[in-house]
């Protein structure tokens, strides 16, 4: 099988999409000739023309609202935006449009698209390029949410979500795009969503995350493992909505505790939502309060100072040492 | 500085007299006639709607008296397999794409099946949020043109609506992608109570196709007869890829913006009054009589059986909802 | 109704603890408010529910069921 | 002392800072010859002119960001929004613009700026004219966000939300506007932001809510107190960023349980920060689950439905049973 | 429809040859020596900026190389009192009003300094979302007009800019208010990959401010005598009321959108030679050396001190970085 990075198996779904079926375009800003200013696209133009790969004038709005169009008359479109920083451009087509389609309509027409947008902190871009924001659509209903951390996952999660009935947000973490590889089937299979994924079993602490987090949350538990003797069990989200609760409960209820850790500002983040879950299904299993591993109540700062400010793997260490240790 | 109104000189076929200026175009008299009851028809309803919020029947509705001849002109050159992408105002406009006009009544009663258009009818839910719909209306085009299918798509909105960034892109991603789209706008002059004049600047909207390279249109939004042959016209050159474009009816909200809203506060009684006499029925009763086509029998028994429908579908409105 | 005698954990009648140590109260049958709490801060731990539970009930404790 | 609804307190909160300083101006759509489609500002168009209050294009984004403009330049713009569900097309002005301001230029610009929106359910409004969208904005930092329950406190916390030298969204609970009366004094008196209130003491839960949901929570806490002998103590946070942490958790410490009540949908809401935040700073301390009492995680219904789909009394009253009865 | 090339022919001064087509106009011979002079140093700037990056000193920086006329012109008639609102590009035309071009390195850096204007000069700090600062602009005249103080705004922003909703609200709330603004926008004819001709279909910028009643125009961005002399005579009549007017300026984008990005991917190698051909600096050079006024002697005397202030600004930002 071959190796490849998250850029590249996101690159080989959106060729399996154009191939599979007719109903599936490409638009955005950039994303044609260039092939995306993270070169996602790339080779699309070339393979399957200006028809199916757009580039678009900039416009996010546009980009989001001329989807729902396209999408309520039968086509399958695969919007990009540029950085996930631009979405508060399209708020209003992605809560109060694409999400409602099917709702407004009782199922008469629906919105099967897909908005991708890079996003987090830790690649030195400009100013609003890198915000992690990701609950403001977790608190929208009709969309779903979707975040791989992974090669494999990165691939067959966008394949679902491209033939998901509905729209779905899916939101790629910059930061890993070229740093690793993982072994990617040629076939265009598919990861469902919906399904978080244990990806370490451990007895003693519950360590979550989803997308760029668990760069951290994995080596944190390396580090838990073998400096700590502490056995921390794993879990990537992978979707954020509809959220595995069964799968985050259960492994609560096995460990009694857990950490979140989202690189998002701390207040009403994602991180929040898991751990009012938490404590409202698993609450007499807690042996510590859930805690939180976030970016600071801050803008995201100017990028000489994000490390300083992007939760790291000593923070996940140590929250986890003081849940254990509560 | 560019004048609006002499780029863009309104097109009229059909005077406040009644005096036909030119012919009648693609339209024939018998056209005419049915066309004049339908809008009586849509005329009662509209009244009926009104006074259904004033007892405490519906709520808060949105009526399109004075926008008739608009509403049926914009439609009037559809097929079956064009589509409509409406506004919240635009219960004639649906009613004749296919959509029951009892939506108007589910609408202001908060009723879920105002959503549910009816299958086979390509009609898009009623918008509610200003100039969203302008964005859809260019992905369906879009997504009708890279099917190569044949078809027009027809987007309608108010002149508030213009004041929008997504009205903006939407005429911009039409005009780069060429897509077979009719941008039409109902300029009835107010957005609640904002006049035109403080909505924007420039003199006429047609003007803003400019802004698009694409061509424009001013039309006597009250005559039916102008607006009809101008859709057709256009349907036919965007179904043969010569789109989009712009039209922009220029026509008056006779009644309140909604029933919660009172227009005393901020317009002039004498400015309703002109609009009142530039009624777009009026000024097609007054053409027919003079064709001789219309007899105050006629009239009566239009206006019977408007009442007849229209008391049909509040019957049945009553029963869906039980009350 | 449960009848209750007073209260003698660290603070004024209500035990600190942590829900896991509750829910064994709960399983123990134990008030966890009548018992004296050893860990941080007079925090009732699991041991301290233990002993409470080996020892036999006080005359004037009912616990409810 | 007057006797005054919300939307009077409102009017006389604008009517007195206009009076006060001259950099104060009011902005929006139908804000001015008509007053407001919920007649707030009626009457200041005429008293202070087309100068001071502005009717403007129909564009969000173009209101915000204007004012942004004119705050930086030394204005005190107050814009409102006609209703809350259209706040998603001033999101990037917000957010990016707006909220960053000071940081951005490192305290050399601010942006002293109010944006009003009238918000949640209970009106038949049609669609999108209902949402509670806070949590939007309590994630979003650089931005206050501050919701009156009552006149007095509608008053006072809208004259310091435009001292306020940073931008503050200013949320009116509409179903509020009219619906009763207390003493307002006829002063412009000042209630500080970031402090919540205390507005009943009790011992054996705290309910928090703030805006609409104060009314089913002061309505479940008289049915306990009456019905149940429990007695509950209730907090009205007034401003949800900054968060009054203090108050919170003394009470809960107190009570050592707590039921969150909003009309935002569950997932993601404010809701779930603050029981994130109470199993946090008082875990040892909690009986039970800090419990939601939410809207559901569908779109805003229809408002034919509304009254089954918005939290109700019986449900604050249900689940402070459930806790106090863990 | 409209021929925007005739509508807003292009206004020129100084040809690509160095012909000066009539005369000077408000500018004198000492003005263009001068002008040359710091044109030249902004260039050696962004040229070293550019190697900067390469040599890994500093991260993505945007290079204005190409555009110097167009910013240097943008400002060119401004006062101390009036403001300019710019983009994230416009590192020339601000620090003519007063921000150290160290700002376009601590941009390149994510250094927070970048926002830290000098007080007293009235320019906002460089905006990142495109077309966001536009409604700023018209917030920051309309704050000027309300308090009757007599300064003209200018706000600049790219091509791509013209799509976003942001510039429409924008063009729409300064016409509709009448604010003494002046929209400038820098057509460099890209928006990264994106030519012009696909980010909106009308032939010319101008012809938008059709769509807004308001008076546009289009000017030669790389020549500065002509569009110094626009904005000389547009800000005097802003500063009288007359405002808000939009300016195209034609220019191109010599270098890449940014460090991180390949024009060989998407532009032709031809495009680019052509308008190498009409380098701003070329064309006020060979003018001047046609009067007479510039040696090879002066010329390297200006290269030597270009290559000092350079050096020196360097210096300074690597001392406050300490790197
Ligand atoms: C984005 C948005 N902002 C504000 C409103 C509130 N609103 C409803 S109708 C209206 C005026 C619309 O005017 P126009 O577009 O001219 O249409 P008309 O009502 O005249 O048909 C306003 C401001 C809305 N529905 N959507
Ligand atoms: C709202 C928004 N969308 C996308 C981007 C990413 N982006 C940065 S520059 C750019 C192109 C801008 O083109 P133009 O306005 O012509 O300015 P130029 O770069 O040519 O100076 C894009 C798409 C952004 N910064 N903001
Ligand atoms: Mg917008
Ligand atoms: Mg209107
Ligand atoms: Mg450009």
């Amino acid at each position: 099988m071959a190796k490849l990075t998250i850029a590249q198996a996101l690159n080989q779904a959106l060729e399996a999409a154009l191939m599979e079926d007719s109903a599936v375009v490409i638009l955005g800003e950039d994303v044609g000739k260039d092939g995306g200013v993270f070169r996602i696209t790339d080779g699309l133009f070339e393979k399957f023309g200006g028809d199916r790969v757009i580039d678009t004038p900039l416009a996010e709005s546009g980009i989001v609202g001329t989807s729902v169009g396209l999408a309520m008359a039968g086509m399958k479109p695969v919007a990009e935006i540029q950085f996930f920083g631009f979405i508060y451009e399209t708020m209003d087509q992605i809560a109060s449009q694409a999400a409602r389609v099917r709702f407004r309509s009782l199922g008469r027409y629906s919105a099967p698209m897909v908005i991708r947008a890079p996003f987090g902190g830790g690649v030195k871009a400009p100013e609003i390029h890198s915000d992690s924001l990701e609950a403001l659509f977790t608190h929208t209903p009709g969309i779903k949410v979707v975040v791989p951390s992974n090669p494999y996952d990165a691939k067959g999660l966008l394949l679902s979500a491209i033939d998901d009935p509905d729209p779905v947000l899916f939101l790629e973490p910059m930061r890993l795009y070229r740093a690793f590889r993982d072994e990617v089937p040629e076939e265009a299979y598919r990861v469902p969503l919906g399904k978080a994924s244990v990806v370490r079993e451990g007895t003693d602490v519950t360590l979550i995350g989803w997308g760029p987090s668990m760069a951290l949350v994995l080596a944190a538990a390396d580090e838990l493992v073998a400096q700590y003797d502490i056995a921390p069990e794993v879990v990537d989200l992978r979707t954020l909505t509809p959220l595995d609760e069964e799968t985050i409960v259960t492994s609560v209820q096995k460990t009694q505790r857990a950490v979140v850790v989202h690189e998002a500002v701390r207040t009403s983040g994602f991180g929040g939502e898991i751990a009012a879950l938490i404590q409202e299904k698993a609450f007499l299993y807690l042996e510590a309060p859930v805690l939180r591993v976030t970016g600071y109540d801050t803008p995201y700062p100017m990028t000489m100072f994000e490390d300083l400010w992007l939760p790291d793997t000593s923070q996940v260490v140590t929250a986890a040492l003081s849940s254990v240790r509560f | 500085m560019t004048d609006g109104m002499e780029m863009f000189p309104l097109i009229q076929r059909l005077d406040e007299e009644g005096n036909l200026i030119g012919d009648l175009g693609v339209l024939s008299l018998a056209d005419l006639k049915e066309t004049y009851a339908t809008m009586r028809f849509l005329r009662t309803f509209d009244e009926r709607a009104w006074n259904l919020q004033r007892q405490g029947v519906i709520g808060t509705y949105a009526p399109f008296k004075g926008q008739e001849a608009a509403q049926m002109g914009a439609v009037a050159a559809l097929e079956d397999t064009d589509w409509l992408v409406p506004t919240y105002r635009d219960w004639a406009a649906s009613y004749l794409r296919g959509v029951p006009l009892e939506h108007g009544l589910f609408f202001s009663k908060g009723h879920p099946s105002l959503g549910d258009i009816p299958v086979g009818k390509r009609v898009l839910p009623a918008q509610v949020v200003i100039a969203a719909q302008t964005l859809h209306g260019v992905g369906v085009a879009w997504a009708t043109k890279l099917r190569h299918e044949k078809v027009a798509t027809v987007v309608t909105f108010g002149d508030g609506a213009t004041s929008q960034g997504d009205f903006h892109e939407a005429m911009n991603f039409a005009s780069v992608l060429a897509v077979p789209l009719i941008f039409f706008c109902e300029n009835n002059q107010w957005a609640i109570s904002v006049p035109l004049a403080r909505q924007m600047h420039a003199e006429t909207i047609a003007q803003r196709s400019i802004a698009y390279g694409i061509e424009g249109f001013r039309v006597d939004g009250n005559d039916y007869v102008a607006v009809a042959n101008l859709m057709h016209e256009l349907s036919e050159r965007v179904r043969n890829g010569e789109g989009p474009f712009l039209v922009e009816a220029l026509t008056y909200r006779l009644g309140a913006h909604t029933t919660a809203d009172d227009p005393g506060k901020y317009r002039a009684i004498e400015e309703e009054d002109l609009w009142i006499r530039r009624d777009p029925l009026v000024r097609l009763e007054r053409w027919l009589r003079a064709q001789g086509q219309l007899s105050d029998e006629d009239l009566a028994a239009i206006d019977a059986d408007s009442e007849r429908k229209v008391e049909e579908i509040i019957a049945g409105f009553r029963e869906a909802l039980d009350i | 109704a449960a009848l209750v005698n007073q209260p003698v954990s660290a603070r004024g009648g209500r035990a600190l603890a942590t829900p896991a140590v509750r829910r064994l109260a709960r399983e123990l049958g134990v008030d966890i408010n009548m018992v004296t709490g050893t860990g941080p801060d007079g925090r009732v731990i699991a041991d301290d529910l233990r002993a409470a539970a080996s020892q036999p009930p006080s005359d004037t404790t009912i616990v409810g069921d």
